[in-house]
């Protein structure tokens, strides 16, 4: 099963067993999505559940919030990352605030959804990666989603709850392939531990889980030792149980990601690392990110702006040689 | 409209003023505090409004303790969250520019201009699947129909067919910004023009308020689709408490208070419903009344505890 | 229009056709990559409205190889852009949909739909404020006439009177999604009459697109304010060219392209300038040449260094 | 001189040596501002280069950038910190990017400006702070600012600058009271030091620097030690190298702000500390901000939710007596 059509299937089985679920978006109808996540749905659930929008993207949040205040369960698709800039306002001072401002009067449950990141030369206003923004609102829960299995469960998970859930895709995962166990009981807020290991621990999630997956080995070799590879899984709340007693093993952390570096997402990790695991670190802790540069077309500076299988393997070899690993 | 929803209208418009001198009396006293906008000057269109969409969902701004009230919210529930008391409608947590109350379908309170268009837009597509006979009613300020959320909401529900009233309060004025300024004509209605029904009405006029509002509610049971009002009014006093109104004349403010919703409204009841003075009397009393009890309940409320912090900000902690 | 100008803008249109299908091509081999938005089919519009509108800003959106050529950026330059080439217009950072030439008031290449109009309301401005005599034009589809941008920038052209053409490209979809499932009405040029005059035009015509854009820019000049034009197109192709394309029907394309405006712009040289066909045929060779060129040179031209990364970050590094 | 006042002065001057420079925003003209930075340049300037603008940040931010293409020097103001949210598309996927896109092309000598944080009793949806959002954006320059004498030439130099600026003001500076120095020349990325000392270094900006003053005296005594409080006043360039002198100094480093704690702008400071300061550190960071909590009206909560002096007494000391300062 692909990634795209294990979130379709989630979307298509919770459809089925509760028609207050609806979906929204650019062409999510007869096109059946930009990405294809919507396949087949406008067909079986019709036009007033899979809702073609106009190029609206604050409507789009903002219907979707009026939506679950008027008793449904709106999933609504933002086709890229960088037009959700457009729907800040309503993701920010609505969709994340009216449960708390009305004391707990008015409940929300909805999933914003949109793919992001650096795909293949579209250039600087669809490239860019927004979790470091949304996952620091309180008010919202955010997955970002690596694995088929998970993606398939979280997603589900957050169109059942009651709460506003922001679920972040990446454009270059849709077509990966892999199992969904669909008898699993999958908790969305854990960590997953791809890989065990002794001597570093690697944080990452999203697509960079994969990268960070192929630059394991030169690592390892390189620096006889062996990494732990956590898939955050979750980026609010932030499983923070499960990276401490990985660290504690490992007595080092490595957050990789693939936003600009500065005030990414990963700071807030590798803040809480310093924080809180400080006298257990052996080494400080390493941070990969892109550039502080908007996204170049070219696609060699685009490469170059991003961690990338080779450069995250130099990068943590040249850290590792540094502090004695 | 008959004798005794005209004698409930102006009870709730009385009350709806006291209310609000109350307000801005205990702002001063520094027990409200914030942001507090007063609808002194606009009680007409407020409760007429409210009154003639009985049903159905009623989505509004900042503005809206009277419409709140006239939705029955309880007045000394409104006041306690003015004072940000545990037993105010939203617990103390919002304040006045954040009133909830969704067993009455009320969802008052936003404090992002037009922020809350698209929310009802997307509350009358859920009633619209739901098959609910009851639509939804918007109310703006004439400040919020230059904003791209207020635009595309004409669009989307035109295109739907979405059983929606646009109300726009037009008061001329964004704060300290005449309208003049940022649209380029003062009728707003013609932006709706394009893609529904408007109607227009002097919203210091109680019972023309109420008609029109019910004018537009049947047109859009009939299947007409969205409907836009545009209601003309005047706020008395600045755009919050804590503004001067310095830029409005003396005689551009007299001019505003010659048309006092309450007087004129009183003069209806007195004249036309045959009202006695001694009638009015007793039901400004019970508004009295009631106020005073308010302010009364309020202060005895008490604050939030400090674990309230971190309620409601999730149904489920994780 | 004379022959003159109908030849030059036949050689544009052809140009334009030929560059399209070169940048096809070189997608197809992997020389472009990206999103590549094709303007094949709206030809007529992109140069009758460029060459129509001389001087004066101009902004477009993604689909704007055809007005960067028209408007007189290389050929070369275009194309090695497309190519990520360090010649490029905009030194390979911007690709296809980020094309820039302030020299030639051409500032092209917005991939936010609906987010340059804005910026060219800002322009428009600043023209007024300077006095200078030539508006802004500012091209954009259907599909971002529904986006608050565009209806905020209606309201605030009209309130300041700028000089300012809006020229909507109606081509009747969003990507695969028809414009009846997004908008009330397929005439987008009503949304902006409550605002400016309105001029529409068959926008396969490429005299009828010069002549309408002369009409709307001498209101302009004349004082009136913005003026709205909607022109009426249709794209060959997929939306771009990773689009298949697949939700118009075989019938809905034959109809779209009997249209073709090159075609019809062809046959009007030869019956109404009395072009000869040896004149024309000079005119696409020429065209050829240029188109040929254009890969040569994008072919040759160099990669931008590594260094480039890090530069026009900002102006000043601090 | 007030806050607002040296703002205003700066602004002033600016426009009467060059008529390219206008500003917009709500209410900035006849009105003065809702918080009186513009009030007298409307009738100085005259009504086209003081622009009372619609309630439409989107444009308002969309238009200056476009008046800065057309060749003027814009300078937007926003009425609070939340409605810029609705301008996020035209801040990040314009402003930010249209320089870089164009290979420096187009130059967009603007200003951005608003006032954000929490003032009192203005509630969820007129409290909050975006700097973490803003200062991770590559292509913009932010500046938030403290002290006066620095407001009058930060923004000044802000104005005069061929690059796009943001400039957070905070809504409880405006009428803070101080001195100017007009004759100074001062380098606007350049943080400052509020007070020297010895043993630990507090980094902060905008309002918490005046709250981490007030705590000072009291971390002194109970701590028996000597703090070094540094504005950072350039959110984005950060002075790093001010604060790696400071931290060799001190080998403590805490950051103090009133944001959000979870994804705060001082996770990117503490990161940095972590990740290059680590050998020099005695003790784990600290970090300060506020609760991950919606901004409550009710004045305990909303007091409660944010650092003030006695929790930033509180909390230093705590941390202090733990960990052997
Ligand atoms: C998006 C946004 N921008 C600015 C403000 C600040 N603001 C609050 S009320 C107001 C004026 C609104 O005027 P109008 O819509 O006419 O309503 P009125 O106050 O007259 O009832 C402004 C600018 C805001 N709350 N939200
Ligand atoms: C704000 C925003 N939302 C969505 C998109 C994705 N998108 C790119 S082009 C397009 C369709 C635009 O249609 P139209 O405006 O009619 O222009 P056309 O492609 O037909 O020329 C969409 C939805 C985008 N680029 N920007
Ligand atoms: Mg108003
Ligand atoms: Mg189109």
């Amino acid at each position: 099963m692909l990634y795209r059509e294990a979130l379709n299937k989630a979307l298509d089985e919770v459809m089925e067993i509760d028609d207050t679920v609806v979906t929204l978006g650019e062409d999510v109808g007869l096109y059946g999505g930009a990405f294809r996540v919507t396949e087949g749905l406008v067909e079986k659930y019709g036009e007033k559940r899979v809702i073609d929008t106009p190029i609206a993207e604050l409507s789009i949040v903002g219907n979707a919030v009026g939506m679950a205040i008027g008793g449904l369960r709106p999933v609504a698709e933002i086709m890229t990352g960088n037009f959700s800039l457009l729907a800040f306002d309503q993701i920010i001072n609505h969709m994340a605030k009216l449960h708390y401002m009305s004391n707990g009067k008015i409940t929300l449950p909805m999933v914003v959804r949109f793919p992001q990141g650096v795909s293949k030369q579209l250039a600087a206003q669809h490239s860019e990666s927004y979790e470091q923004m949304l996952s620091s609102v309180p008010g919202l829960k955010v997955l970002s989603v690596n694995d088929i299995n998970y993606a398939y469960h979280a997603f589900k998970y957050a169109i059942l709850s009651n709460d506003p859930f922001v679920f972040i895709e990446h454009e270059l995962l849709y077509n990966k392939k892999g199992e969904v166990n669909f008898a699993q009981q999958l908790d969305p807020f854990k960590a997953r531990i791809v890989k065990e290991g002794e001597n570093i621990t690697i944080i990452s999630y999203l697509k960079m889980v994969d990268d960070v997956m192929q630059s394991v080995s030169a690592i390892e070799s390189a620096l006889n030792c062996s990494c732990e590879v956590i898939d955050l899984c979750s980026l609010n709340p932030i499983d923070y149980d499960t990276l401490a007693i990985s660290i504690k093993k490992t007595s080092r952390a490595i957050m990789v990601e693939e936003d600009h570096k500065t005030g990414g997402f990963g700071s807030q990790v590798i803040a809480w690392v310093a924080e809180e695991m400080f006298y257990t670190l052996d080494a400080p802790p390493l941070r990969l990110g892109g550039t502080d540069t908007p996204i170049a077309y070219n696609r060699t500076l685009e490469l170059a702006s991003i961690p990338t299988p080779d450069s995250i393997a130099q990068d943590i070899i040249a850290w590792g040689k540094k502090n004695d690993v | 409209m008959n004798k005794l929803l005209a004698e409930e209208m102006y009870y709730l418009m009385t009350l709806g003023r006291k209310f609000e001198y109350a307000a801005k009396e205990n702002y001063m006293k520094g027990n409200v505090s914030g942001f507090l906008h007063l609808d002194i000057g606009q009680e007409a269109l407020s409760v007429g409004a409210i009154k003639a969409f009985e049903k159905g969902d009623v989505f509004a701004t900042y503005r809206e303790h009277v419409m709140a009230i006239a939705r029955g919210l309880e007045p000394k529930a409104v006041m306690a969250e003015l004072f940000g008391k545990v037993n105010g409608v939203s617990g103390g947590k919002g304040g006045s520019m954040h009133l909830f109350e969704p067993s009455r379908f009320f969802y008052g309170g936003d404090a992002i201009v037009g922020g809350h268009i698209p929310n009802a837009v997307g509350c009358a597509y859920a009633r619209n699947l739901q098959g609910s006979e009851d639509g939804v009613m918007v109310i703006f300020g004439d400040g919020a129909t230059n904003g791209g959320a207020f635009f595309e909401s004409l669009n989307i529900a035109a295109t739907h067919k979405l059983p929606l009233l646009f109300l726009c309060e037009n008061n001329e004025y964004a704060i300290g910004t005449n309208i003049k300024y940022t649209a380029p004509f003062r009728e707003q209605a013609k932006k709706a023009e394009p893609y529904m029904m408007t109607l227009s009405v002097d919203g210091m006029k109680a019972e023309a308020v109420y008609e029109t509002i019910k004018e537009a509610q049947k047109l859009i049971e009939d299947g007409h689709g969205p409907v836009f009002v545009e209601a003309f009014t005047c706020r008395f006093e600045g755009h919050s408490v804590s503004d001067s109104n310095s830029y409005r004349s003396t005689q551009e403010m007299k001019h505003c208070k010659a048309k006092d919703p309450l007087v004129h409204f009183k003069k209806e009841l007195l004249e036309r419903w045959m009202c006695s003075d001694k009638e009015l009397e007793k039901i400004e009393k019970k508004a009295q009344t009631m106020v005073d009890e308010a302010v009364v309940f309020a202060e005895n409320s008490e604050e939030p505890n400090a674990a309230a912090l971190f309620e409601h900000v999730f149904t489920e902690e994780v």
